[in-house]
């Protein structure tokens, strides 16, 4: 019988960072059934035979952000299996299958600004994006990283932010907070607060969003409303996935498939259906 | 159809082909269950149903059943996992697939066909052997499956039968399907007074299955485009119970849910695929509990884009047989053939 | 012991419901000895007014998850009995074969669950799952597949669905009778050494002539399914006369009815069957009868638990029968026709494990209950328990105070009272006359039978 | 008792208590009847309170499972202190997630049920609640296991989720899709009353398959449409207020009778 795509391979777990009370940030090693090679964007289904799966982002992608033969995830706590996930320790083991998604080609965003937005948990996914444009950082123009939380105390990879700030002329970073307490010396505000200290020509940008279902509505607007191509506007898209691979139907967007068309899109594809954003 | 493959199976060799299929196949047909009908192994010497209503489920519950094993594991001493796939079935024979059906399983294929392959499923299609069989009446006063081009249809049917009384006239569509038959009659073709008696039949048969819509089923993907914003969704939509039975019923609806199961010592389990549908609450819900497809407009909506315009557009053929199923068993009788009626009218 | 000793159980375990046991010994004399019954009330019969008759099977196995099918049985033999329904034979199989599933299930609970901890003298069944976990594995197995025979017939194992007025809801299919029968006869190695286990029991001695009690089938079968109701002291009453077999009333100390023969307590349940129809057991209960040595002629109610397992016996043995009758003719059988549409009073009996179980009941016109009673075995037992404890008590003044407490829970425990069962109606705090029976109701006693 | 097992002290299991309010037990009686695995759960958890089954009573417990609906002033004061002992707090059955049968007496007051049943004779002699209520309407309840009685492949899967420490899944669509796929006539079709369209699923669906309308014993799921319930009893020629009569079956509770009673006509039972 031809090897079922459902089955998942056993990965080691090298390193799990509690990075927030509900999120956790694992090292693990990578799948080897198949030749490991994924692009900003995608994703993999973690499971624990018995409990469940679940599709997990990329947080880092072999031999760029993480070392060769191995990738990185940031884990929420959210439910069933999750809940259990995160309390997994280095030399534990999980289950993995992918990597799944579209694989967007990188030859067209070359030459352009970049401006990378991230709210919440939506970082995790956007890393590899900052990750591979910082790697061949000569291909590109300028580089603004803009990430939303909605308080300091749930601002992730703030090691990540620090370091790539430290990169002043190469990159900008500007981080605002929903709230916060009078402790917080960063700015306070709403993500799209940060959009007018874009100073990179729009026109020439390619912007990629990710974050919570409401982000997406008002980043859109904006950024389109400051001349923003709509097909040099990219985001991903989260829906319910049960396979990964196109057969379930559960993250069915109008008649495409989150799975396999996404979860990345570029605004203009996406931009007809009732179903998107 | 060319008379030359048409061959006559006198009704007493049914028994004959079942055995013969017997041999090769886990043989299915429909048979009684209570006030309807269900599609249940048949053994040699059982009785063959040729004159059935649609049943309740349709064939793809036997193909890409409600639930359905996707592996199993074990848990070692060292708390290391070992995978199994489920263990190879014996192949299907379904004896007396109605056009609907066979339509059903044709739009299957096509889903398969258009990427990523589901094992589990293909094979099943590919090895399964299929006994097509012409309808005389509509089964359910809710099908429309003329209008949906299923009433004619014969593909995937190895052998493909019409019940003209004591014989019937069987066309072979495949070489399996000839090989089988070679195998259960003498390979004596239809006589000249049969093939006139099924070309009259034929032609009387349209007027037992009027026509519903009026417009051809290619024209779907404009006709709902069209009326994407029309307030029939919502007006439909007010009935709606979130019941589920309209995906469920449906011979082309391919969703489902991934659970695992295991006993309470956890060593071993399965993980399984249960089958569930747009209309099904909980569908688009995620963790947080976000609902990307909250309301009951937007849902049925989806359902019928899906069958009339996603799915032509996606694997080149419509989703919706014209089977009947879906308003026939939805508790409040909304109904796929009304939609496609009032949304034809604005295109 | 001391002069002044009074003992108080409060909520007796390993019982169904709740129970406390107060005994009150004074200078010797007991002034009091009284099993009160706790149980929140539920008002069945309350619930039952007004509702559509078909759905009386489906309210009345909540009353008791333990009797369920034994309550589905009587309550649809009354709705039957009301509307003139006569089921076919086939429907009466298919009922018969649950109720030897309930019996079985019953009995094996009561007997390895309920008494054994307390004669290899374990606290419970849980260390005897590490003790003697041969013994608690056969009675796992047992109870399964009792279960299993009520998951085939009433679609789970307590609160039977398939229970329809002159039907079934569920016929199974040759298979799965094919693979009950299979099952049960795989299981004769834990039928038999489940009597060999209880025949090296030592029961406590102890004697008391109480009228004993049982609904006798007209077919001459085990008492199972309802019928006249039998007295040892002689006479007979048809069902719809069951008050003058068995009256209810109610005591200050108990929120359940106590029942009263004709002449005080009466005694219902295995005993009292087995007293009274043990020449209708089948052979392998007959000689499971005499492995016990349990003779007719025993009026100790410990002898309840040694009678139960020559019940399950008797049910196990019967289940294979029955399987086999259906597998001779497993289509489905047409539903029987009402006769009374009109509606009108029935009243339906069951023996169910602990006893003889009433329900009585008027259909109106529209097909709603006007009227129910439901009288439980439990509740017919309770004075034969008190009796029971009346005159055990004295003998054991002098013993511990651990061993009699322990004693006495052994004695009420082994009538396998169900005391969710038996609470229907009253609150402990009332306040009434004992001589008061509301037996009486709103109806007349009723001349139809099941 | 056995020898003194030589082995060394067994690690800390959580702790497991039952309690029983007003109920047939048939829930508890559904724990007994996992069998072949009851012995794995005795070995994952230690059992310090199971009337129905065993002597010892304690009150040190992580999870206490209760059965049974309150209906007795006491039942308050008690829920309470079981609330406040125990680490989780997990609701079995109609009787406790809905109030169940026992609610169906809500509408009417303790002295008319006295009444009633009494003749008038004894009016006003019991002390109960005016409603029988569930466990939480009363204190916070952490997690329901629905049914009635409960079932057993959903009790293991429950337990068997908080033993491995996370939580349990309750299915939040119609039993309609259960008994759908399990092929089963529609009942409805057959003119009977069934309410599976809004009722929560999770049972597969075991009425309709063995012949008797569901009867929303789980409650209703997370979007029950109580009009197109009525709308779809009347297209099979079902008054529609007999749907609000099936609910009143095990959803007569206040707060839960409240939803349907607005969108249907009222029963004719009151
Ligand atoms: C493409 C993609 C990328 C994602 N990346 C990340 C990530 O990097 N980090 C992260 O923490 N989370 C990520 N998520 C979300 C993550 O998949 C969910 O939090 C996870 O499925 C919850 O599963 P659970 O078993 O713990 O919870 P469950 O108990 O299964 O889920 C609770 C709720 O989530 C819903 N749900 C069930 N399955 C899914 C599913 N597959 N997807 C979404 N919701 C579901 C359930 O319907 C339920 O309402 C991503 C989701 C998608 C689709
Ligand atoms: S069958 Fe009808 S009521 Fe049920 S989900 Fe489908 S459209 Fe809605
Ligand atoms: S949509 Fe309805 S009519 Fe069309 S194939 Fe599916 S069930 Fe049949
Ligand atoms: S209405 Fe009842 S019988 Fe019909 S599908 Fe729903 S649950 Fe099943």
């Amino acid at each position: 019988m031809v090897q079922n795509r459902m089955i998942p391979e056993p990965c080691r777990i090298y390193e799990a960072m509690q990075q927030t009370p509900r999120e956790v940030h694992f090292v693990v090693e990578a799948p080897k059934r198949e030749p490991f090679r994924p692009e900003p964007g995608q994703f993999v289904m973690i499971s624990i035979p018995g409990i469940g799966e679940a599709p997990i982002s990329l947080a880092a992608l072999p031999g760029e952000g993480a070392a060769e033969g191995t990738f990185e995830m940031l884990i929420r706590r959210a439910g069933r299996l999750t809940n259990l996930i995160t309390r997994l320790k280095p030399g534990d083991t999980m289950y993995v299958r992918g990597p799944f998604g579209r694989r967007v080609t990188w030859e067209k965003f070359e030459g352009s600004n970049l401006i990378l937005i991230a709210g919440g948990l939506g970082l995790a996914p956007l890393r590899p994006f900052v990750q591979r444009s910082l790697l061949h950082r000569e291909l590109f123009r300028r580089i603004d990283i803009l990430v939303g939380a909605r308080a300091p105390e749930e601002i992730l990879f703030k090691e990540d932010l620090a370091s790539w700030s430290a990169r002043r002329d190469d990159v900008r970073v500007l981080v605002s907070v929903d709230a916060a307490r009078s402790t917080w010396s960063g700015r306070i505000g709403v993500i799209t607060t940060l959009f007018d200290e874009i100073d990179a020509d729009v026109e020439d940008a390619y912007a990629f969003i990710c974050g919570p279902p409401v982000m997406y509505r008002h980043c859109l607007r904006k950024l389109l409303g400051m001349g923003l191509y709509e097909n040099h506007l990219w985001m991903t898209l989260e829906r319910r996935m049960k396979c990964g691979i196109g057969l379930c139907g559960n993250c069915q967007m109008n008649g495409l498939y989150v799975c396999q068309e996404g979860p990345l899109f570029s605004y203009r594809e996406v931009r007809h259906l009732k179903e998107a954003v | 159809m060319t008379e030359r493959d048409v061959y006559r199976l006198p009704r007493e060799r049914l028994g004959a082909l079942v055995a013969r299929l017997e041999r090769d196949y886990r043989v299915l047909g429909p048979a009684p269950r209570g006030d309807t009908y269900a599609w249940e192994e048949l053994r040699p010497g059982d009785p063959v149903s040729l004159d059935y209503p649609t049943t309740m489920l349709p064939l793809r519950a036997l193909l890409a059943p409600q639930r359905e094993v996707l592996f199993t594991f074990r848990r070692g001493d060292d708390g290391e996992v070992a995978f199994d796939p489920p263990a190879d079935e014996r192949p299907l024979a379904l004896l007396g697939v109605h056009g609907c059906d066979l339509t059903g399983l044709r739009v299957l294929r096509a889903f398969h066909d258009s990427g990523t392959r589901d094992r589990l499923v293909t094979n099943r299609l590919d090895r399964a052997f299929i006994v097509g069989l012409a309808c005389w009446v509509p089964c359910l006063g809710e099908a429309f499956c003329r209008d949906m081009g299923s009433l004619d249809n014969e593909i995937p049917a190895d052998l493909y039968a019409w019940d003209i009384g004591d014989v019937l006239l069987v066309k072979v569509l495949t070489n399996r399907g000839r090989d089988v038959l070679t195998e259960v009659t003498p390979m004596e073709a239809a006589t000249a007074e049969e093939v006139v008696t099924l070309r009259r039949r034929l032609r009387v048969r349209l007027e037992a299955f009027p026509q519903h819509l009026k417009f051809a089923p290619e024209r779907l993907p404009i006709a709902l485009e069209a009326a994407e914003g029309d307030l029939l969704w919502d007006a439909n939509a007010d009935r709606c119970l979130s019941c589920g039975r309209c995906n469920l019923v449906c011979p082309t609806c391919t969703c489902f849910d991934v659970t695992d199961a295991s006993p309470l010592d956890g060593r071993t389990g399965v993980r399984v695929r249960t089958w569930t549908g747009c209309q099904v609450t909980g569908f688009s819900r995620v963790a947080g509990g976000h609902d990307f497809r909250p309301g009951r407009a937007q849902q049925l909506r989806y359902r019928i884009f899906r069958k009339g315009k996603y799915m032509p557009e996606r694997y080149g053929m419509v989703g919706c047989t014209g089977c009947g199923r879906c308003p026939h068993h939805c508790p409040t009788r909304i109904s796929i053939r009304e939609i496609f009626r009032q949304v034809g009218g604005t295109a | 012991m001391g002069k002044g000793t009074s003992i108080s159980v409060h909520h007796v375990t390993r019982v169904e419901g709740h129970g406390n046991i107060v005994v009150d010994l004074r200078d010797g004399t007991l002034q009091r000895c009284e099993l009160q019954i706790v149980e929140s009330p539920r008002f069945f019969e309350a619930l039952l007014k007004d509702r559509p008759h078909d759905e009386a099977p489906r309210i009345t196995c909540r009353i008791c998850g333990i009797c369920s099918v034994g309550h589905a049985t009587a309550s649809i033999q009354a709705v039957e009995a009301a509307l003139g329904i006569v089921p076919g034979p086939k429907t009466r199989t298919l009922r018969r074969l649950n109720m030897c599933g309930e019996w079985l299930q019953s009995h094996v609970l009561h007997a390895y669950f309920l008494v054994a901890p307390d004669l290899f003298q374990a606290p419970s069944v849980i260390p005897l799952a590490s003790s003697h976990p041969e013994i608690v594995k056969r009675a796992l197995r047992l109870k399964a597949l009792a279960n299993e025979i009520c998951y085939a017939i009433g679609g789970r194992h307590v609160m039977p669905i398939s229970y329809l007025p002159g039907t079934m809801g569920h016929w199974p299919p040759p298979a799965t009778l094919e693979t009950l029968r299979a099952r049960l006869l795989a299981a004769r190695p834990d039928v038999e050494a489940t009597v060999e286990l209880f025949a090296t029991i030592e029961w406590p001695a102890f004697e008391q002539e109480i009228e004993a009690l049982a609904a006798l089938e007209e077919d001459g079968s085990y008492p199972m399914m309802g019928g006249p109701i039998h007295s040892s002291r002689g006479p007979v009453f048809a069902p719809g006369a069951y008050r003058e077999a068995s009256a209810e009333h109610l005591v200050e100390h108990s929120a359940a009815k106590h029942t009263r023969g004709a002449n005080g307590p009466v005694r219902v349940g295995a005993l009292a069957r087995y007293q009274l129809a043990h020449e209708r057991l089948g052979p392998a209960a007959k000689k499971a009868a005499a492995a016990l040595k349990l003779s007719p002629a025993s009026r100790n109610p410990f002898h309840t638990t040694p009678a139960q397992v020559v019940e399950s016996v008797q049910a196990w043995d019967e289940a294979i029968t029955l399987c086999e009758r259906l597998l001779a003719d497993p289509a489905p059988e047409e539903r029987a026709p009402v006769t009374r549409p009109r509606g009108g009073v029935g009243v339906g009996l069951a023996e169910v494990p602990r006893g003889t179980l009433i329900h009585d009941y008027e259909v109106g016109s529209d097909g709603r209950i006007v009227r129910a009673n439901c009288v439980i075995p439990t509740g017919q037992n309770l004075a034969a328990i008190e009796a029971d404890m009346r005159a055990f008590v004295p003998g054991l003044v002098g013993k511990p105070r651990e061993q009699i407490t322990r004693l006495m829970e052994m004695l009420v425990r082994a009538y396998d009272p169900c005391i969710s069962c038996a609470v229907h109606l009253l609150d402990v705090s009332f306040v009434g006359d004992e001589r008061h029976d509301t037996a009486g109701g709103a109806g007349a006693p009723t001349p139809d039978g099941p | 008792m056995a020898n003194p097992s030589p082995a060394p002290a067994p690690q800390a299991l959580p702790k497991a208590a039952f309690f029983s309010f007003a109920s047939c037990e048939g829930c508890q009686l559904q724990v007994l009847s996992i069998e072949d695995q009851l012995l794995t759960l005795l070995g994952a958890v230690e059992i310090v309170n199971f009337r129905e089954a065993i002597d010892d009573r304690r009150d040190d417990y992580d999870i206490a499972f209760i059965e049974g609906s309150l209906v007795r002033p006491e039942d308050i004061e008690e829920i309470q202190q079981i609330r406040k002992r125990a680490r989780i707090l997990i609701a079995i059955g109609a009787c406790a997630c809905l109030g169940g049968v026992n609610a169906i007496r809500n509408k009417r007051t303790p002295a008319q049920l006295a009444r009633e049943v009494y003749d008038g004779r004894q009016d006003g002699v019991f002390k109960t609640l005016s409603d029988a209520s569930p466990v939480r309407s009363v204190v916070q309840v952490d997690y329901e296991l629905r049914g009635c009685p409960i079932d057993r492949d959903e009790l293991l899967e429950t337990l068997r989720s908080l033993l491995a420490g996370t939580v349990p899944y309750v299915p939040p669509f119609a039993v309609c899709v259960q008994c759908t796929m399990r092929g089963t006539p529609c009942m409805l079709e057959r003119g009977l009353p069934c309410v599976g369209s809004v009722a929560r699923a999770g049972c597969e669906a075991i009425c309709p398959a063995f012949g008797a309308p569901c009867e929303a014993c789980r409650g209703v799921h997370d979007s029950p449409n109580f009009e197109a319930l009525g709308e779809a009893f009347f297209r099979h020629g079902l008054p529609r207020y007999v749907a609000a009569e099936k609910l009143q079956l095990f959803n007569n509770y206040k707060e839960i009778r409240e939803p349907w009673e607005k969108a249907l006509p009222s029963p004719s039972i009151t």
